[in-house]
């Protein structure tokens, strides 16, 4: 499979509030694939957003290197094509949001990008399909629940038709419904438009739906692959401060019980059919 | 002339919270005197300037100025001449009193800046009502005495307050005003 | 400090083209020492509900009695009374607001007009109660703390106004996994060693499960629901009727029962949960 | 405790009427004529006119004149005081004593003065408040947007100063819900808002003014990261969704506004000022 992100020995220091420096990202390479769905996990604190802020040039290499689609980020000349093609939705939707008009503010990225007027309109009624959000078109922000806010703020990202989009643990601020909502329309966009999906998150049952996962502390890749192998190893997932997914939760416990259940169990229904099948 | 992003932000969130101090009426402190109550609707606009330059100064009393023409806590803010045009100096001579005085004592620059913000707004907004015949000038003193001394000493050390809190959780670099 | 409510309703602004009924006749009691889970979906009213507890909101219909007074008695110290049932807000960022973290917490007590010697106990101890080392922590900077320790230092905040009720509102939103485990400890101990009552406002179903004695379903601005803790979540199906998602361990539960398990009890967490289906399997071996 | 149900940001009342489907552009330039207009009228017949002109508008636009009052109530103590204050302080040379009273006499030239400024201030409140009655504060920027625009030509970014209120719109009751917060954070600790002294209550206010500047400040880190996320550079070589259109009400709208300006002029020209 083609990369379309490629980070390189990437290293990034700042200056905090108290005037300590601060090693945010120490050493890392990576790559994110075209089409899949990875997640990038870790304790708050473990440098997932600044690596994620590489990606689309909001914040540029110290040492290392970043390059998105053949781009190098560190050449200020490719931040506009490659804020263009790597959108990136924030945890807080209040905070990302511009305009009081829900169609308005969908319009938002277009407009940025000087597209022709026909051809906004165009993107901002297909963003609104695509996240089911016609009926509130003409609404505030403010009268919408936080799920259908953030669903707003990936339709504003999702009409500048990127070919990634970043999500920095959009669920965070929501409650368990509007969680689903949002997980359920990103994996969704992926599945159907086969936009490439970079999901931050802390939740591991959402980190069970992706095609890959990392796992982040103190600025450092600690574990890669797939949510099936890496969830196997429960100890090494609780040492970086990371929970499992409940239902790996309860097959470890239950293996600990003495019960013969297989060590790769990541959904409720295979729990089941797993202890359903034993002897 | 051109505005950062950085600039156009701040200045629109600054000018929220003075629309909000105005709507809420929480921008009213009750102060002693048979005029009713003294105004810090013109804190964030000295902020602005103190924090951020004499831009953002300019458009946060810009925004102030326009709202508070637009819906009138008093009769006389319907005339723009008192409203708005008096409001556009307030963040402005907030920068450059900060900027004259702080190689000095930052603290004591903020101080100054607070008061002299205040006493700006005091000033020219009473001074534009007498001009244009709102309030004969003996009324304009005394209210300016009565309203605009409290004023100024709660503006002075809000200043020094808030502007020391916010510096707290911004990066240095961002810390010093760029005009 | 018995609260009792009695045909409580409550109207968002009132008076206005904009009125919005949020509260409907709502009648409750919670005695001392209980711990109140208070769940439903978003915006179904709870939060309206607790503020009405500390006389933050005022009742349009019926009362509310904290302590055998009315908060709506205009003869009633509510100062006093807000005092005796802290309020903690699910951002900390809206409380905190001092140079460090000792002097934050110590603006409860100062409110008090406590003396010096007076107040440094308190805060001291208080920081105890929720896991911040005095040292370490007493002149630390409000905006250098964790996620988890902010919230920490905000729960200290309101118990060093020595709240007989403690009223915690979506505390743990937004935390890691290790913040959300470390304000769950300090709660739970707050319950059980400082003995004070606890009304806990989640969205997170596993939450009031793994913590509340009592839970008090809301929905509608109605009560749906109020029984022991295991009662309400045996009705899953009902739960799930109002959009409410219903603990990890309890459906893994119900799907076993589905196909024919037999298993005899609710979990709350998850050792009850890995017990109960561990139990049943070696017993079904051992009749084998 | 409820702050957010005071808030009466941009009153817009929706509607079909003449007024509500004029385009904000006419409805800011000829609100515009109008201020204009009432800062130099300083004759009564005039002032007659745009009474008749402004009620006119007020029923046209289907606004219930008790609501349109309403508004205005809390202003009339200000607005007595305001007329007593010339009445009896304002002097000039060839002032007739109307009626003395302690100290005070009354002048002729001064009821003419309060009664000058007291309905310029009454017209202009009405001008402003229907125009935030029948424009939404969004089309209120676009119009500025559109009309501020011709000034990009002299270097001023027109684009990036309506984007400034854009932003303050969207976050007044973002704030609004938060400060409600904060308040009642604070009293769960103690504080007791309406009670103590000037300075006490002025004490009072760090507690809550501090976490809310904090709390706007990280806001607006936070927005600025978004936008720049979003390809925001500011206006220059942004396009937009909507553009406004001018219809057939427009050009009646202008008719009418060029008859009302020349009467006004010829009535200013033809009277003799009071004062």
């Amino acid at each position: 499979m083609q990369p379309i992100i490629e980070v390189t020995d990437l290293t990034y220091m700042y200056r905090s509030g108290s005037g300590k420096n601060v090693l945010a990202l120490n050493g890392v390479t990576m790559q994110v694939y075209r089409g899949e769905i990875l997640a990038i996990t870790g304790q708050n604190g473990s440098g997932k957003s600044t690596l994620a802020r590489h990606f689309n040039a909001l914040l540029t290499p110290k040492s290392g290197t970043v390059i998105v689609d053949g781009l190098s980020v560190a050449d200020k000349k490719n931040t506009a094509i490659i804020r263009r093609s790597v959108g990136m939705v924030f945890q807080n939707p209040d905070n990302q949001l511009v305009s009081s008009v829900v169609e308005e503010d969908i319009a938002f990225g277009p407009e940025n990008l000087g597209l022709p007027q026909a051809e906004i309109v165009d993107r901002v009624d297909w963003a609104l399909e695509s996240l089911n959000l016609g009926a509130y078109r003409h609404r505030s922000p403010n009268s919408l629940s936080e799920g259908q806010k953030q669903l707003v703020a990936i339709a504003g990202v999702l009409a500048m038709k990127p070919q990634c989009i970043i999500l920095d643990e959009p669920t965070a601020h929501l409650d368990p419904k509007g969680r689903c909502e949002v997980l359920e329309n990103v994996l969704r966009l992926n599945r159907d438009e086969g936009i490439t999906t970079i999901l931050l998150t802390h939740f591991m049952n959402e980190v069970v739906h992706c095609d890959r996962m990392i796992v982040m502390d103190q600025g450092q890749i600690k574990m890669t692959g797939t949510p099936r192998d890496l969830f196997k190893l429960a100890d090494q997932i609780k040492a970086l401060g990371l929970d499992l997914p409940p239902a790996s939760q309860l097959a470890h416990g239950l293996k600990l019980k003495g019960l013969a259940l297989p060590g790769n169990i990541l959904t409720l229904e295979e729990l089941v059919n797993s202890l359903c099948q034993l002897p | 002339m051109s505005l950062s992003v950085r600039k156009i932000v701040i200045s629109g969130i600054l000018g929220a919270i003075s629309i909000l101090l105005g709507v809420t009426r929480l921008g009213f402190i009750p102060v002693p005197t048979p005029a009713g109550h003294a105004t810090i609707m013109h804190i964030p606009a000295i902020l602005g300037g103190v924090l951020e330059g004499p831009v953002v100064g300019l458009i946060t009393g810009a925004i102030f100025g326009l709202f508070s023409f637009l819906q009138p806590g008093a009769p006389f803010f319907a005339d723009p001449l008192v409203s708005i045009f008096p409001r556009l100096f307030i963040g402005v001579v907030a920068y450059l009193v900060y900027f004259a005085t702080k190689r000095i004592n930052t603290v004591l620059a903020c101080v100054l800046a607070g008061a002299v913000g205040s006493a700006t707004n005091t000033i020219l907004v009473l001074g534009m009502a007498t001009i244009r015949g709102y309030l004969p000038s003996e009324v304009s003193v005394s209210i300016g005495v009565l309203h605009g001394v409290p004023e100024l000493i709660v503006a002075a050390i809000l200043t020094v307050i808030l502007v020391k809190g916010i510096r707290r959780i911004r990066p240095e670099e961002e810390n010093e005003p760029q005009p | 400090m018995p609260i009792t409510v009695k045909d409580l309703c409550f109207s968002y602004q009132k008076g206005t083209p904009f009125e919005k009924k949020v509260l409907h006749n709502i009648s409750l009691t919670i005695d001392d020492g209980e711990f109140v889970g208070i769940i439903g979906p978003t915006q179904s009213g709870k939060t309206t509900l607790a503020q009405h507890f500390n006389a933050l909101l005022m009742p349009h219909g019926g009362s509310v009695t904290v302590n055998g007074y009315l908060t709506s008695d205009p003869q009633a110290d509510l100062v006093d009374l807000r005092l005796k049932v802290g309020y903690v807000f699910q951002n900390p960022d809206y409380q905190l607001f001092a140079q460090t973290v000792g002097e934050d917490i110590a603006f409860g007590p100062q409110n008090q007009k406590l003396n010096k010697e007076e107040i440094k106990e308190r805060v001291a101890a208080v920081m105890a109660q929720v896991g911040l080392d005095y040292d370490t922590f007493n002149q630390r900077d409000i905006y250098a703390l964790s996620g988890g320790q902010k919230r920490r230092a905000a729960i200290a905040g309101v118990l060093a106004c020595k709240p007989e009720i403690l009223i915690l509102d979506d505390v743990t939103a937004g935390l890691d996994p290790r913040g959300r485990e470390e304000i769950m400890t300090v709660i739970r101990d707050l319950h059980q060693k400082q003995k004070i009552t606890i009304i806990f406002i989640s969205n997170s179903m596993d939450e009031a499960a793994e913590l509340a004695e009592r839970v008090i379903v809301i929905d509608q601005g109605r009560i749906f629901l109020d029984g022991a803790v295991r009662e309400i979540f045996k009705q899953s199906a009902q739960l799930r009727s109002i959009g409410l998602e219903i603990p990890e361990v309890i459906s893994v539960i119900e799907m076993l029962q589905k196909r024919g398990c037999v298993l005899p009890t609710i979990p709350l967490n998850l050792a009850e949960a890995i017990d109960c289906i561990a139990t049943a399997y070696r017993e079904r071996e051992e009749n084998r | 405790m409820e702050l957010t149900k005071n808030i009466t940001l941009g009153v817009y009342l929706p509607g079909k009427s003449f007024i509500h489907r004029l385009d904000p552009r006419t409805k800011i330039i000829a609100s515009g004529i109008i201020i204009s207009l009432l800062l130099i009228i300083r004759s009564y017949p005039a002032y007659g006119v745009v009474f008749l002109f402004v009620a006119a508008a007020v029923l046209i636009a289907g606004i219930p004149a008790g609501y349109a009052f309403s508004g205005f109530k809390p202003m009339l103590p200000v607005l007595i005081f305001m007329w007593i204050f010339q009445l009896f302080l304002y002097s000039s040379s060839d002032a007739k004593t109307l009626f003395s009273w302690w100290i005070f006499s009354a002048t002729d030239a001064g009821f003419h003065m309060g009664a000058l400024v007291t309905l310029r201030v009454i017209f202009l409140f009405g001008v402003t408040t229907l125009l935030t009655l029948t424009t939404s504060m969004v089309s209120l920027t676009d119009g500025l947007e559109s009309l501020l625009s011709p000034l990009k030509a002299i270097g001023l970014p027109t684009q990036e100063l309506v984007m400034t209120m854009v932003i303050a719109l969207r976050f007044v009751l973002i704030l609004a819900e938060e400060l409600d917060k904060i308040i009642k954070a604070q009293m769960a600790r103690g504080v007791a808002f309406d009670r103590g002294n000037f300075i006490q209550k002025t004490k009072k206010i760090f507690p809550v003014f501090l976490p809310l500047f904090i709390s706007a400040f990280k806001r607006a880190e936070e927005l600025i990261i978004a936008m720049e996320a979003r390809s925001y550079t500011g206006g220059r070589h942004r396009t937009k969704m909507k553009t406004l259109h001018l219809g057939r009400v427009d050009l009646e709208a202008g008719l009418i506004m060029i008859a009302f300006t020349a009467l006004i002029i010829y009535l200013i020209l033809i009277t003799v000022p009071p004062i």
